[in-house]
């Protein structure tokens, strides 16, 4: 079984999408790098850490970019960004069936910030508007890096979010809290403490995640193929807009006073939530059905 | 950063020589990414190098050696991005993109 | 007359004046410093318990918070500085004199506490050495160590790290000295006792359970695939081949590569029960899957390691466990089985000598040497044979006309290149400048050179046994020295020449296809598939976890 | 600046604003529109809580006032950096306030951000970078980090990247910067009305700012890149 977590970009995928069908669009031997890096003496990659393209799922038509987290923690930059907001931009003109988002990143690249800040912003537009064509936009998570910073908040523009418990959702990343506000605050190198406020399981025992998949390729793939197939066009309505907002009020009204996510899987009403991030996938899966908030 | 160019002659010609290009390894900590790309160089071979550790082409220039007596390849153009990675990392990288250059590009 | 019995009576002094602070044997947290202060006198030989593991952090803050116009020129004694307290009485004037055997976190500092004349150091030992001069001329006056649990009669159960408390107490108690024991908890009963209440003077319930170091556990995700080959190689080229069944590893993720791979690679070659048996070795996490597979049969340890206290008490065909299911773990007997009755020792280092020496000594830190020159070296007094110690002294001896013996296998195993572009082999040792700015009688080497027989590197394996002569030996040492500028050196002709008599052997002369060793082959390859691998048992600290 | 002074500045002909601790809502009157407005001030960060009712607006706009623009004045320091918003999922609440301005843009409301003390990254990605455009006032301070933190994570030395942020726009703090590479339209600076007034009746359309960095020699790269990847043939 081959993990998603310790794969490369590129290996993941070419193993999500059906074999042999992925065409990559400006490739290493473009050699569109960041012309940023090079200036602050730091090395560039080929295809500035994100491979885009085209291929089949289930297929099925569909874009998809796959960001690399050991070039630069998967940051944004103005190349990276720019061609994953192209990519987002490509699907408005063919239409593919869905939009595949293999995140892994720290957020905004410091090298070139305000190049990597507005780039995630003009993603974020650009992911509303494929959705608002009709075309669903699905990000997968379980990279070793996790998914922050503005790359957080644009997995959360999509229609959903498959992650496995190894894979990390937020905004502020442990290290950055602890940084700023102290050890107190967020101690980063408690590794349990990071992964069940930010990891797989409680994504989705939240809400923010869609799905949890054990740490596998061909488990993200077959997420993504049941996405795929029960897909339905994107509803960003004013009601769809009001539900969910009256959902992300409920959660603050039910859980704002929680101290850990533990807390939080206690008043879902789950058992034993203390064992809970010891449970295998399809264990937890069950104990915690018509658990999640 | 330092960037070395090194150029071979005297290779075996590469079976087929359109391939595609083919791409392994990552541009972080203690590692490198490696592009093998077909190029038309009258039966010669050149490896450019960007590196982030300085000082070290006697041992690029032995690594690399050692690959061409392993390998031969001739009009081929060897792209690397290179951050710190020990040459036994440089070695492996280069002949896993040396296979999956001769299998077709996949990494 | 000559007076006899002066230890006794300041012993009984001593007690007198902290007498005032207990009832019977246990004393409140808050008394602690004055009870340090009512028993220590200038000049005293104390043992502060710090080993690898467990730590007497409570007696070590206190001891570093006394008075030093009361209380100075202490000479402490102790295996292994890890906390700041063991260099802070130094720095305060608490204590002036140093023997130890390990520094590893303190070591810079150690070396410019040395350097400012804050301190001098009477040496620097292995572990089995400051045991021995324990019970000779380095006797501790006061003892400070730390257990799990005492009772009211100071019976100690001292948890599953037994490490060094058995060696301090026993020394310091029968000369007369004052045993000071911090416990974790006080109960009725001890679960089991490890330590007789009549050889503890005082018990003092720490307001924290003592510090415990999880130094043991590596998580396979950051064993790299030039890792696993070296693993294959050795397992393939002298497990194998010398049939190595009592042996010891080292501690980094060279060596937990190995451990990883035998219910993969060491499987199906065949090697289950011909291999790996017996082992003195900390209950390694990584050494699960082996246990698992069948390969162990018993595992004695130095210390225990934190997190695994379930998974061995349901395992006690494997490892040493008392009556009440968890570990003892005494480091004195397990350093001796280590030295005499292991067939092999493999560990890494950061650098090697043309002429195999090793040392982990860095310019700017004075580290010491804990156990690893005790296990990494050939038992010279060792009677007993085996088939791993025959063979290796027929390897050495033969042709030689030399009187035939055995000798253990001591592998260095060591990428050519460190982090940054290290290299792992060098001309000259960076030991020796460091010995001459410290101002050491020797430079501090880790192995010698004549003890080595095996070098593994990504590049091959050398076989130094089969080296005849100065010269050969350099060359096989260059010949998988790698790109370094000591194995760009070699004599090519020499190299191949070694090579063709299976002195020196490249992954391909073992059978090693090299697009094989990659982390697919490790039997677990995050700290999760450990956990699975023990059935749930193993409960990882919180630092190894991504769960 | 106060953001009683700005408001005052920006709707001479009036305004209704409730203030609320650091956070400001109501509306204004420019001509004959009326224009929603919704703020904060003195740098907040902005927290689950925060981003939740500032969506909430937004919504509420939609739903009863059918086309009326809206104007974001949002003073931030960024997102709240704290354990507890992460474990509520800050970043949930930060997509739904974009989701929530983007359903106002598509719905036919203008929608304006002004940054006109401070915007911070997260805080600013999540308001007004997601209008259809975002001015600011000249002395307004815009950044994702400043540089001795910056020069601390990425190790570079601070005086390298003073030296470059001299004449590039690409990594140093700056309202200058962001408007060289297209994400800020343009300074309001004189008579702040009368450019709320001008922005109010300019067309609206697509993301622009790609283009605009391009044209102002702040970000040659993104344009060009984008379009390659949307258009070339694979």
């Amino acid at each position: 079984m081959s993990s998603y977590y310790e794969a490369s970009a590129r290996e993941r995928l070419l193993g999500l999408l059906d074999e042999g069908s992925f065409q990559e669009i400006l490739p290493p031997s473009a050699r569109i790098s960041s012309p940023h890096l090079r200036q602050l003496d730091t090395p560039a990659a080929f295809d500035d850490g994100i491979i885009v393209g085209k291929g089949l799922l289930d297929g099925k038509p569909v874009l998809a970019a796959a960001q690399e987290g050991g070039f630069m923690g998967g940051a944004v930059g103005e190349v990276h960004g720019a061609k994953l907001t192209g990519l987002l931009e490509r699907a408005l003109d063919e239409k593919p069936a869905a939009v595949l988002l293999l995140v892994e990143s720290g957020g905004v690249r410091l090298h070139e910030a305000n190049a990597g800040l507005i780039a995630v912003s003009e993603i974020m537009r650009a992911i509303l508007a494929v959705r608002a064509a009709g075309i669903p936009v699905f990000v997968l998570d379980g990279g070793q890096f996790g998914c922050f910073g503005g790359m957080g908040i644009a997995s959360r523009l999509c229609d959903a979010v498959v992650m496995s418990e190894e894979g990390r959702l937020g905004l502020s990343g442990p290290e950055v809290i602890e940084t700023t506000m102290g050890v107190e605050e967020f101690d980063s190198r408690d590794r349990a403490l990071v992964w069940r406020t930010l990891g797989g399981k409680h994504r989705y025992l939240l809400g923010e995640a869609a799905g949890i998949v054990p740490d596998a390729i061909a488990a993200f793939r077959d997420a993504a193929i049941g996405l795929l197939r029960q897909a339905q066009a994107p509803d960003l309505s004013l009601a769809a807009m009001q539900a969910e907002h009256r959902r992300l009020a409920n959660r603050l009204e039910r859980f704002g006073q929680c101290r850990d996510a533990i807390d939080i899987w206690r008043s879902l009403g789950i058992e034993e939530p203390a064992g809970l991030p010891l449970l295998e996938i399809p264990e937890f899966v069950a104990r915690t059905q018509d658990r999640r908030a | 950063m330092e960037t070395l160019v090194f150029d071979y002659r005297d290779g075996k010609p590469v079976p087929a020589s359109n391939r595609p290009p083919a791409l392994v390894g990552v541009v972080g900590s203690g590692n490198l990414e490696v592009l093998v790309e077909a190029h038309d160089l009258s039966g010669a071979a050149r490896v450019e190098v960007v590196t982030a550790a300085t000082g070290f082409r006697p041992i690029w220039q032995a690594v690399l050696d050692d690959f061409f007596n392993r390998h031969a390849p001739s009009n081929i153009l060897i792209s690397i991005n290179d951050v710190g990675a020990t040459p036994a990392v440089v070695s492996l990288r280069l002949d896993q993109a040396m296979e999956a250059f001769k299998a077709g590009g996949a990494a | 007359m000559r007076d006899w019995d002066t230890t006794t009576r300041n012993r009984d002094q001593r007690l007198a004046r902290a007498a005032p602070l207990t009832r019977g044997k246990v004393v409140q947290a808050d008394d602690a410093t004055a009870l340090l202060e009512a028993v220590l006198e200038p000049g005293d030989r104390v043992c502060l318990e710090g080993n690898n593991q467990k730590q007497a952090d409570f007696l070590a803050k206190v001891l570093a918070g006394l008075d030093p116009a009361q209380v100075h020129d202490l000479h402490m004694v102790q295996s292994v500085l890890a906390l700041p307290e063991h260099l802070d009485v130094f720095e305060k004037g608490i204590a002036s004199k140093l023997d130890f055997s390990f520094s590893g976190p303190q070591a810079g500092r150690l070396a410019k506490l040395l350097a400012g004349g804050q301190l001098s150091i009477g040496a620097i030992h292995t572990y089995l050495e400051l045991f021995g001069r324990y019970f000779t001329d380095l006797t501790p006056r006061i003892a400070l160590v730390a257990a799990q649990a005492a009772d009211a009669a100071g019976n100690l159960y001292t948890g599953p790290n037994t490490e060094d408390t058995p060696v301090i107490v026993e020394a310091t108690c029968f000369k007369r000295g004052i045993v000071i024991a911090q416990v974790n908890e006080l109960v009725d009963q001890v679960p089991r006792v490890d330590i007789p209440g009549g050889w503890v003077d005082f018990v003092i319930q720490s307001p924290k359970p003592h510090y415990i170091e999880p130094l043991f556990t590596r998580d396979p995700a950051q064993i790299s695939e030039i890792q696993v080959l070296m693993a294959m190689m050795v397992i393939k080229g002298i497990y194998a081949e010398y049939e190595v069944n009592r042996l010891n590893h080292g501690i980094g993720f060279d060596t937990a590569a190995i451990e990883l791979l035998l219910p993969t690679y060491a499987e199906r070659l065949g090697l289950r029960g011909k291999i790996c048996r017996h082992w003195a070795l900390n209950p390694h996490p990584a050494l699960i899957p082996a246990i698992e597979a069948g390969f162990v049969q018993s595992v004695h340890s130095f210390g225990s390691e934190l997190g695994m206290e379930d998974y061995i008490r349901a395992r006690p065909d494997v490892f040493f466990t008392g009556p009440d299911g968890s570990m003892r773990s005494n480091r004195a007997l397990c350093q001796a089985a280590g030295h005499y009755a292991c067939d092999l020792f493999i560990g890494s280092t950061l650098q090697i000598d043309l002429t195999g020496n090793s040392s982990t000594a860095t310019l700017g830190r004075i580290a010491g040497f804990g156990g690893a020159p005790n296990m990494g070296a050939d038992a010279r007094g060792r009677r007993h044979a085996s088939p791993t110690w025959l063979k290796a002294g027929r390897e050495a001896r033969d042709g030689s006309g030399l009187t035939p013996r055995g000798q253990k296998l001591v592998v260095q195993m060591v990428e050519t290149f460190r982090e940054h572009m290290q290299p792992a082999f060098v001309e000259k040792l960076d030991a020796w400048e460091l010995a001459e700015n410290a101002g050491m009688d020797l430079p501090p080497v880790m192995i010698y050179g004549e003890d080595v027989s095996h070098i593994v590197t990504e590049e091959g394996i050398a076989n130094l046994l089969l080296c005849r002569g100065e010269e050969e030996r350099e060359q096989a040492i260059r010949g998988v020295a790698g790109y370094t500028p000591v194995g760009l050196a070699r004599d090519r002709r020499a190299v191949e020449n070694l090579r063709d008599r299976g002195i020196i052997r490249r992954p391909e002369d073992l059978g090693i296809d090299k697009r094989e060793a990659t982390r697919d082959l490790l039997a677990a390859r995050t700290v999760k598939d450990l956990v699975r691998a023990s059935g749930g048992l193993y409960d990882p600290p919180k630092r190894f976890r991504n769960w | 600046m106060d953001a009683n002074h700005l408001i005052n500045t920006l709707f001479p002909q009036g305004a209704e604003i409730d203030f609320d601790g650091e956070f400001f809502t109501g509306t204004g009157q420019v001509g004959d529109k009326i224009v929603a407005v919704l703020g904060t001030q003195g740098g907040v960060y902005i927290g689950v809580e925060l981003a939740h009712r500032m969506a909430g607006i937004v919504l509420d706009t939609v739903r009863n006032h059918p086309g009326r623009p809206i104007l974001l004045l949002v003073d931030t320091k960024g997102q709240r950096p704290s354990r507890r918003d992460e474990l509520l999922g800050i970043n949930g609440y930060m997509a739904h306030l974009a989701k929530c301005l983007d359903l106002a843009r598509r719905q036919g409301h203008r929608t304006i951000g002004l940054v006109w003390s401070q915007a911070v990254s997260g805080g600013f990605l999540a308001s007004s970078l997601l209008a259809d455009e975002c001015y600011a006032l000249p002395d307004a301070e815009v950044r994702v980090m400043n540089l001795p933190a910056m020069s601390r994570v990425t190790k570079i030395p601070l005086e390298r990247l003073e030296a470059l942020s001299l004449d590039n726009p690409v990594f140093a703090p700056g309202v200058e910067n962001y408007r060289r590479m297209g994400a800020i339209r343009d300074f309001w600076q004189g008579d702040l009305a009368a450019c709320l007034a001008t922005a109010l009746d300019s067309p609206t359309g697509p993301d622009r700012r790609r283009a605009h960095g391009l044209e102002r020699e702040g970000r040659l790269m993104a344009y060009k890149v984008a379009e390659r990847v949307r258009h070339d043939p694979v």
